[in-house]
């Protein structure tokens, strides 16, 4: 124990010559960012096992966190794994570089419809590979409802006033106002995001709790009636309270995708398509599918995923549930700033 | 004497290189973006943001829980100071092991577990219901902030004033009570005015950081509180303004420093603490001026 | 003159193991009187001391202040003031606060406070000293303020608890004769407690020699010095040749096998008692001439007197004498028989001796 | 009789604070038994996850990591934090202030902003890697040691030092046989501040530390969203369980009893 924590001290105090280390040797390697959580350790294993190159890993709490630090520039990264309008910032900032997917073996896996999806950030598939995806939708204990809930206006309406949960999130809680009020949640129309403040506003009394993580225990352990929460989170709560179930609202919601991108300084572009590769293989997804639990896109999977399964929303959307959603784009920089403002008036309020 | 002070200043020297390089400089980097906008042109409109509605409105409600949880942590710390004094565990190094511990837990758990135990089906409300009283509505208002902020820092407290409170003398206190001082009056005469040292340290590192602790904020507050340094973390992480981060951070920083240079003066007062006032017998007890009472 | 201070039959025994400090100590304490409490450490003295301060309660018997008792009265409400060991003087306070403590407390009007504060810094010496700080004071000048800051309450009694132990030798003496100018000035009781017997046989108009936890003789200096009850209070005060010796009828002692005249009378025929002989009260003489013969093993030049070791037997004598001797060569030793103590063999282990410190 | 009750009271307020500041540590140690991976859901008493504990190769590293970076930054903290709590206090009002003023920097900035002021700044000249963690975390902990150690300083018997210098003692010898030991409480509850302030601290270590680089923290951190780790809870535990078992034995060891009593003793 005392040796170890001593080990430990060495390498700490050899840590600046150790950074050092990596280019002279001719090993290979990857440093790859992704989100927190986001990936069986076994896959990481297994990759440096089959291929012989070694992974760097680092995980970031939220995707501008990562944005923060991969602009920074302190490290080199090859690999990023992040969100939709983060993935599109990235893109018009030009630092990431293109990747021919079709030469992908396990590309195929990948749907279609996913492809189709990521346009929206990434016009023509050109750079970013889809991970995992959701929607945003409400989580709510079957038990403490009256009635059923397949309309965002159970927040709004007052039923159940002190009992629900918001997300302490700017965007994923306007989304839930400018959907519900039946617009575009990319709107860059300021009378619209301003009538979602109103609602937004006039909602605080009713809203118990505005978190992140927590929100779904809260509302598996019974604190709260119902909770905006993303569908994986949904998926995970089901699995400790069977009362609980996950509604995609009629209104439509934000849907959302987490991509893979080659970094434009990438050292080893061969390297980092060999992993994306991997990732897309059947037992890799599969592995981490069972470890995230979040929708895949991959179509191996699914097909392998019994009719339960599928059949449920949180981890399964069908399309016609997202019919009417969208892919949030975070568009110009002065509605980023509107926004910004009314959510720090709606908490402070 | 004076050849050995500048001696004895030297020894600050590594800690004066060290925060050059690791404090000041950095610190450079925020003043700068503090003082220009996004294109980089110089603007003091980020620092004057302070002042806006919003942010001045967490300004105050940080203020305002940083000043209660501050005094409630004083209010605490020294009647257990004084316990442990009194229970003779005299093994200083025991009881600093034991106050700290719970803090070698990490942070987020601790404060995961307390949400668990204030929440509305929590375990407190367990218990209260369970003695047949109406259920607490603690869960995510500012009552849990404080409970949170006060856990947290009480040992932060506690420890300097433990420190400057054990090195007194029982013949000092002794001595006061031989000169006729009742208990309460060897308390306020003797040992607050001997401790105010480690109860200025104290209260810098408990009412300067429980301004910026987002955190607890989040999860005992449910969201609801909106501290200072919710919006900073905003602004640097969602919005990446960092500007606008910068500023409110500098801002704030000079409102405390200019606060702290005023309780850096009054430090020539622990050596002449009190000028007796006759027949001031009752002031109301609290802050710093705790009232010191009639002999009995 | 009446009794100030009286102990009744105190008794204080520890918490933990029920050890006794002090046992069924009695004492009365005539106003003006300096009393002194002599003993080792260990020996109870200031456990006393404490108990008629009030830091400590006795387990039993009672303590009367001018006939009243006090003995459950917090040291707030006594009007007794003690001076500590190393002063306990409260550093976050100057010398002019130091002093006024008590007075603020009794809520005595400022200028009245200022009056009497620099009057006792006169008698202390320490006129002026007013605005300093404690921490720029030498150790005598801090025990000044620290008995001025007693003295200042007028108490009925001052109690000094080893006062002087933390001076060094020189600055203890000059404190002794300061301490007997100021007790005459104030004419307040003193009840000191120390563990120098030189102290003690200074300053006392009377002293309680303890052992223990029990009384082991009270008197005046002279009295103490040259009468010792027992081997401990002999062995304590002063420096003295303690040996067995056999009484072999009134005014006959045997010692080392030689019997010797004295003046003692009352023992048993050949009773087992301790003999005890003041060091300065033997003489050196030729070998012969004396009561005893033995070797000169060590001389030392001390100015006034010379201190000589002599082993006769098996028992080193210690003699301070004018008269020089050879170490190695053999030498008599002579005494006058008024000069030998004779004392019975203690017979409780509570008087067991001989606890060296 | 009065005393009596003082005790009693005394006692009741002492264990009622003790229990406020051991509550959630309770509620962690329960949850460490928990046979479901959600904290608000109780499935059962369980073993597993101390099992899966010893076997998680991560969580290990992690902690190696954490602990020798919390014990190694509180030590430099304290040998440069000792040194400058003494020049601080031998300096007038100026450079005093000053210095006190640029100690509050970091307990002042939200973390977040030390964070990337720091990131900022270190890419110009440092990897990020541990190297530069640990340097972050020295620097966060220093203003700790500081606070600690100035008000014994203030409080200290500077004469007894000058006065063993007199008597010809070298500045080293008078400082370690005079000085440290009357420090020993502050320097002790500086390292105790500094150690917790590094093994707490997320924000700081995300920005500056480099890729592959975990400590308990950051892990945790990473949990949150998806639910805590019951290992952690049981890592918890185990550590909890460590401290207080060293800290029974050291107390009640027979021959600090035995000292504690001569000390206490008569006098």
């Amino acid at each position: 124990m005392k040796k170890r924590i001593l080990a430990a001290a060495a390498m700490l105090l050899c840590l600046p010559l150790g950074a050092c280390e990596g280019k002279n040797q001719p090993a290979r390697e990857l440093t790859v960012f992704n989100l927190c959580e986001y990936m069986d350790p076994k896959a990481i294993e297994m990759f440096t096992l089959e291929t012989g190159i070694t992974i760097k890993y680092e995980e970031a709490l939220t995707a501008e966190d990562m944005y923060t630090k991969y602009k920074a520039g302190g490290i080199d990264y090859d690999l990023l794994c992040t969100c939709d309008y983060m993935v599109r910032r990235l893109i018009a900032e030009g630092e990431v570089q293109p990747v021919d997917f079709s030469s992908f073996e396990y590309g195929k896996n990948i749907g279609q419809r996913y492809w189709d999806y990521a346009t929206a950030y990434d016009p023509g598939n050109k750079y970013s590979l889809p991970y995992f995806w959701g929607t945003v939708g409400i989580l709510y204990d079957t038990t403490k409802v009256h009635g059923p809930i397949d309309s965002w206006d159970v927040l709004f309406n007052g039923e159940y006033s002190g009992e629900i949960i918001m997300q302490n999130s700017m965007m994923d809680t306007y989304i839930v106002a400018l959907k519900y009020l039946g617009y575009s949640l990319n709107t860059t129309d300021e009378a619209e995001i301003r009538a979602a403040q109103d609602l937004l506003v006039a909602q605080k009394p009713d809203v118990s709790a505005y978190l992140v993580d927590e929100a779904r225990d809260e509302v598996v352990a019974g604190n709260a009636t119902m909770a905006v929460v993303y569908s994986g989170e949904a998926y995970l709560g089901r699995e400790y309270n069977p009362n609980l179930d996950y509604v995609i609202p009629k209104e439509g919601t934000e849907l959302w995708i987490d991509s893979w991108l080659v970094t434009k300084n990438c050292k080893d572009p061969d390297a980092a398509k060999q992993f994306l590769d991997f990732l897309c293989r059947e037992d890799v997804a599969q592995m981490n599918f069972e470890y995230i639990y979040y929708s895949t896109p991959n179509e191996a999977v699914l097909n392998g995923l019994s009719d339960e399964e599928r059949a449920d929303e949180a981890l399964a959307p069908d399309p016609d549930s997202c019919q009417n959603s969208e892919i949030c784009l975070q568009s110009d920089a002065a509605t980023t700033e509107l926004l910004n403002e009314l959510w720090k008036e709606l908490r402070g309020n | 004497m004076d050849r050995n002070r500048k001696q004895r200043q030297l020894l600050a020297l590594p800690y004066v290189l060290w925060s050059i390089a690791f404090t000041v400089i950095p610190l450079l980097v925020i003043i700068r973006y503090a003082v220009t906008d996004k294109d980089g042109h110089f603007s003091v409109s980020n620092l004057l943001a302070f002042s806006t509605p919003v942010n001045a409105k967490a300004f105050l409600i940080s203020l305002e829980i940083a000043l209660i949880c501050t005094v409630i942590c004083v209010l605490l710390a020294y009647p257990l100071v004084m316990v442990v004094r009194r229970l003779r565990i005299s093994r200083m190094t025991f009881m600093l092991f034991f106050l700290i511990m719970p803090m070698w837990m990490n942070f987020i758990l601790r404060m995961l577990a307390l949400q668990m135990i204030l929440s509305n089906n929590g375990i407190l409300n367990m218990i209260v219901t369970g003695l047949g009283f109406q259920p607490l509505a603690l869960a995510n208002t500012k009552a849990a902030v404080i409970i949170g902020v006060v856990y947290d820092y009480l040992p932060f407290m506690m420890l300097p004033i433990f420190n400057t409170i054990s090195d007194i003398g029982e013949d000092v206190l002794e001595a006061a009570s031989d000169l006729g001082a009742s208990p309460l009056s060897v308390f306020f005469r003797v040992i607050l005015p001997m401790s105010l040292p480690g109860l200025k340290s104290g209260i810098t590192i408990v009412f300067v950081p429980s301004m910026t602790s987002f955190v607890i904020a989040d999860i005992l507050g449910g969201g609801k509180i909106q501290l200072i340094g919710n919006i900073i973390e905003q602004e640097f992480t969602r919005s990446t303004n960092w500007n606008l981060g910068s500023g409110l951070s500098a801002a704030l920083m000079l409102f405390m420093l200019v606060g702290m240079s005023f309780t850096i003066k009054d430090d020539i007062l622990p050596s002449h603490p009190v000028k007796d006032e006759e027949g001031e017998k009752k002031e109301a007890p609290g802050g710093e001026g705790i009232s010191r009472r009639a002999v009995l | 003159m009446e009794n100030i201070i009286e102990l009744k039959n105190v008794t204080k025994r520890f918490e933990d193991d029920g050890s006794a400090a002090v046992k069924d100590f009695n004492l009365s304490v005539k106003r003006g009187e300096f009393v002194t409490f002599l003993g080792p450490s260990g020996c109870g003295k200031t456990t006393t001391l404490r108990m008629i301060a009030g830091f400590d309660t006795p387990t039993s018997g009672s303590i009367l202040l001018d006939g009243r008792d006090i003995t459950a009265l917090p040291p707030n409400k006594r009007p007794i003031n003690t001076v500590f060991q190393r002063y306990a003087l409260f550093p976050h306070l100057n010398i002019y606060d130091n002093i006024a403590f008590g007075l603020k407390l009794k809520k005595i009007k400022e200028d009245e406070i200022r009056k009497k504060v620099t009057e006792v810094l006169e008698i202390v010496d320490l006129a002026g000293f007013e605005k300093r700080s404690t921490s720029t004071l030498s150790g005598g000048q801090q025990q000044r303020v620290a008995i001025a800051r007693a003295i200042v309450n007028e108490p009925e009694v001052l109690l000094l608890d080893e006062p002087l132990g933390a001076l060094d030798l020189k600055l203890r003496q000059v404190m002794q004769r300061e301490l007997m100018r100021i007790k005459k000035e104030v004419n307040i009781t003193f009840i000191y407690v120390t563990h120098d017997q030189g102290e003690a046989l200074t300053m006392s108009d009377r002293i309680v020699v303890m052992n223990k936890g029990i009384i082991q003789q009270t008197g005046d200096p002279v009295s103490i010095y040259d009468e010792p009850q027992n081997a401990f209070v002999a062995d304590f005060i002063g420096e003295s040749n303690i040996i067995d010796g056999i009484m072999v009828r009134d005014r006959l002692v045997k010692i080392q096998g030689v019997d010797v005249p004295c003046v003692d009378t009352g023992f048993a025929e050949n009773e087992a008692v301790d003999v005890v002989i003041r060091p300065e009260d033997l003489d050196i003489v030729e070998e012969g001439a004396g009561f005893i013969d033995g070797l000169v093993t060590e001389v030392i030049y001390e100015g006034a007197y010379y201190d000589i070791r002599v082993m006769a037997g098996d028992y080193e004598w210690h003699i301070q004498s004018n008269m020089s001797a050879t170490p190695g060569k053999k030498a008599g030793l002579a005494i006058l028989p008024d000069n030998i103590q004779i004392m019975h063999k203690p017979r409780s282990s509570d008087e067991e001796i001989i606890e060296k410190d | 009789m009065k005393k009596k009750l003082l005790d009693l009271v005394s006692r009741f307020y002492f264990i009622i604070i003790m229990f406020f500041l051991y509550a959630p540590i309770l509620v962690m140690i329960v949850l460490s038994f928990n046979n479901s991976r959600s904290r608000v859901v109780w499935g059962g008493f369980t073993l597993q996850w101390y099992k899966t504990l010893f076997s998680n190769r991560q969580i290990r590293e992690a902690f190696f990591f954490t602990i020798g970076l919390a014990l190694l930054s509180a030590v430099i903290a304290l040998l440069i934090g000792t040194a400058a709590a003494f020049g601080i206090h031998a300096m007038r009002r100026r450079g005093y202030a000053i210095m006190m003023g640029v100690t509050n920097i970091p307990l002042l900035n939200a973390d977040i902003v030390t964070g990337i002021a720091l990131m900022l700044w270190f890419i110009r000249f440092l990897p990020l890697g541990s190297g530069s963690v640990l340097i972050a975390h020295v620097t966060f902990n220093i203003p700790y040691v500081i606070l600690a150690l100035l008000p014994k300083i203030e409080q200290m018997n500077m004469a007894i030092y000058e006065a063993s210098r007199d008597l010809g003692a070298t500045a080293v010898r008078g400082f370690f046989t005079m000085i440290l030991p009357q420090l020993t409480g502050g320097l002790l509850s500086g390292f105790f501040m500094a150690v917790t302030m590094s093994m707490d601290d997320f924000m700081i270590t995300y920005f500056t530390r480099g890729a592959g680089v975990n400590t308990l923290s950051t892990m945790i951190y990473g949990e949150i969203r998806k639910g805590i780790k019951p290992e952690m809870y049981a890592l918890s535990t185990v550590i909890f369980a460590a401290v207080f078992l060293i800290l029974i034995c050291v107390n009640f060891w027979p021959s600090n009893r035995k000292a504690e009593k001569r000390r206490e003793g008569i006098i």
